[in-house]
């Protein structure tokens, strides 16, 4: 049995998607952010909204910063925010 | 060495800098930076809403694991004695602290530059995010500053 | 609104920072830079002496008007909300504290570039003069470092 | 009565010289900090070696720092000291 991947949202991607994390089974067809990002936008308004404009959108695998390109599987954590604002 | 905590409380940082620096003789110089919630109507720009409090969401793991990387990247460029980085969470009034960075070095323009390194990396490369709480009760996620960007990027490539 | 103390007794840090920010509510950024005495055989060169303590005189009077200078030459620089600098003179010994400076403004490059400013003119244009007490009993006056000219002038002109 | 000119001596030119305050009367040829150095340069072998080498000492005249060309007069207060090392 596939592992899912865990899926995190964070500040204005959290609100817009209504949820903080969820467990995806990948497709075999999706191996990077970009075609994850593809994905969860097509789960409904909140998720496409979220990622309507997807330059304002960062990407974390397994907590560490990583560009569209970045590969994805089963068992990995993926988390999507704003650019940071702390400090 | 480095001393890295993620907290709702706030922070004491004359006990932060006796905690970083007792018992030590071979420490010449301490920088030190505190960021605080400013309540500035106009501050972004004419006739914006007063800022009462701020709201701070992290991403805990990666929060500490970033840190951890941006300290190291500082303990590389400068001869450093001692660190210290305390981020608040959660919601903070107008007036009170944010952010705690604590550098020590045997010279001061170590400890100073170190310092500057630290808060413009924590603000570009840390995973926080704001959210202003206006007076008339809503709020707002802070969007990032290119100034940010421009000041971390002064240091160089990671 | 600048602090300014010339005093044989140490300096509380936590206690001068929540002095300059009680009660505001613009303030974004606080930077400090402490100065203390270094106990660091071959610092300066390779077999040097051990220092125990070190014997600062200053001149009563100028000192005061010097650091006030410095302190509106920052002021002008900078948009500055609060501004502390208080420098001990006497004898401390390793791991006292020396100097204490604190810049407080909304934004945090100026609270920071203030901080390092201020640091940087005290070394080069406030008049103390440091004597080094060795183990052995003997004692140095230091010279005046380059470094610390290079260090001020890069700050522009007076 | 002309008044006298204060001279404060710090650091190792009050050791060298021996006085940390000295009152003198200037003649009326010594109106520079230069000429002040000259003049008190011949006082005796503690403040002939404390500007034995001139380009190591600072000068300050009415709590000013002071060129070599600076004024100086009756009544002022005129301070020589090494290169400052505080901070």
């Amino acid at each position: 049995m596939t592992r899912p991947t865990t899926i995190l949202y964070f500040a204005w991607l959290r609100e817009r998607t209504g949820v903080a994390q969820e467990e995806i089974v990948l497709p075999e067809s999706v191996r990077t952010v970009s075609a994850l990002v593809d994905l969860l936008a097509a789960r409904g308004a909140g998720h496409a909204a979220a990622f309507s404009n997807r330059r304002t959108v960062r990407c974390a695998v397994n907590q560490e910063f990583a560009d569209p390109s970045a590969p994805v599987g089963p068992g990995d954590e993926v988390a999507f925010f704003p650019p940071v604002t702390g400090g | 060495m480095a001393r890295i905590r993620v907290q709702t409380e706030d922070f004491d940082t004359g006990a932060e800098i006796a905690a970083l620096t007792a018992g030590r003789t071979d420490i010449g110089g301490i920088g030190v930076f505190i960021g605080t919630v400013r309540d500035n109507p106009g501050a972004h720009e004419p006739g914006s809403p007063a800022v009462t409090a701020l709201t701070l969401e992290h991403y805990p793991g990666m929060t500490e694991r970033a840190i951890g990387k941006i300290i190291a990247q500082a303990e590389e460029r400068w001869p450093l004695l001692g660190c210290t980085v305390i981020h608040r969470v959660g919601t903070m009034w107008a007036g009170e602290n944010i952010v705690l960075v604590i550098a020590a070095s045997s010279h001061r323009q170590a400890a100073l530059d170190a310092t500057a390194f630290l808060i413009d990396w924590l603000k570009t490369k840390a995973p926080f995010w704001k959210r202003e709480d206006f007076a008339s009760g809503e709020g707002a996620w802070v969007e990032a500053r290119e100034a940010d960007d421009a000041a971390a990027a002064r240091w160089g490539a990671a």
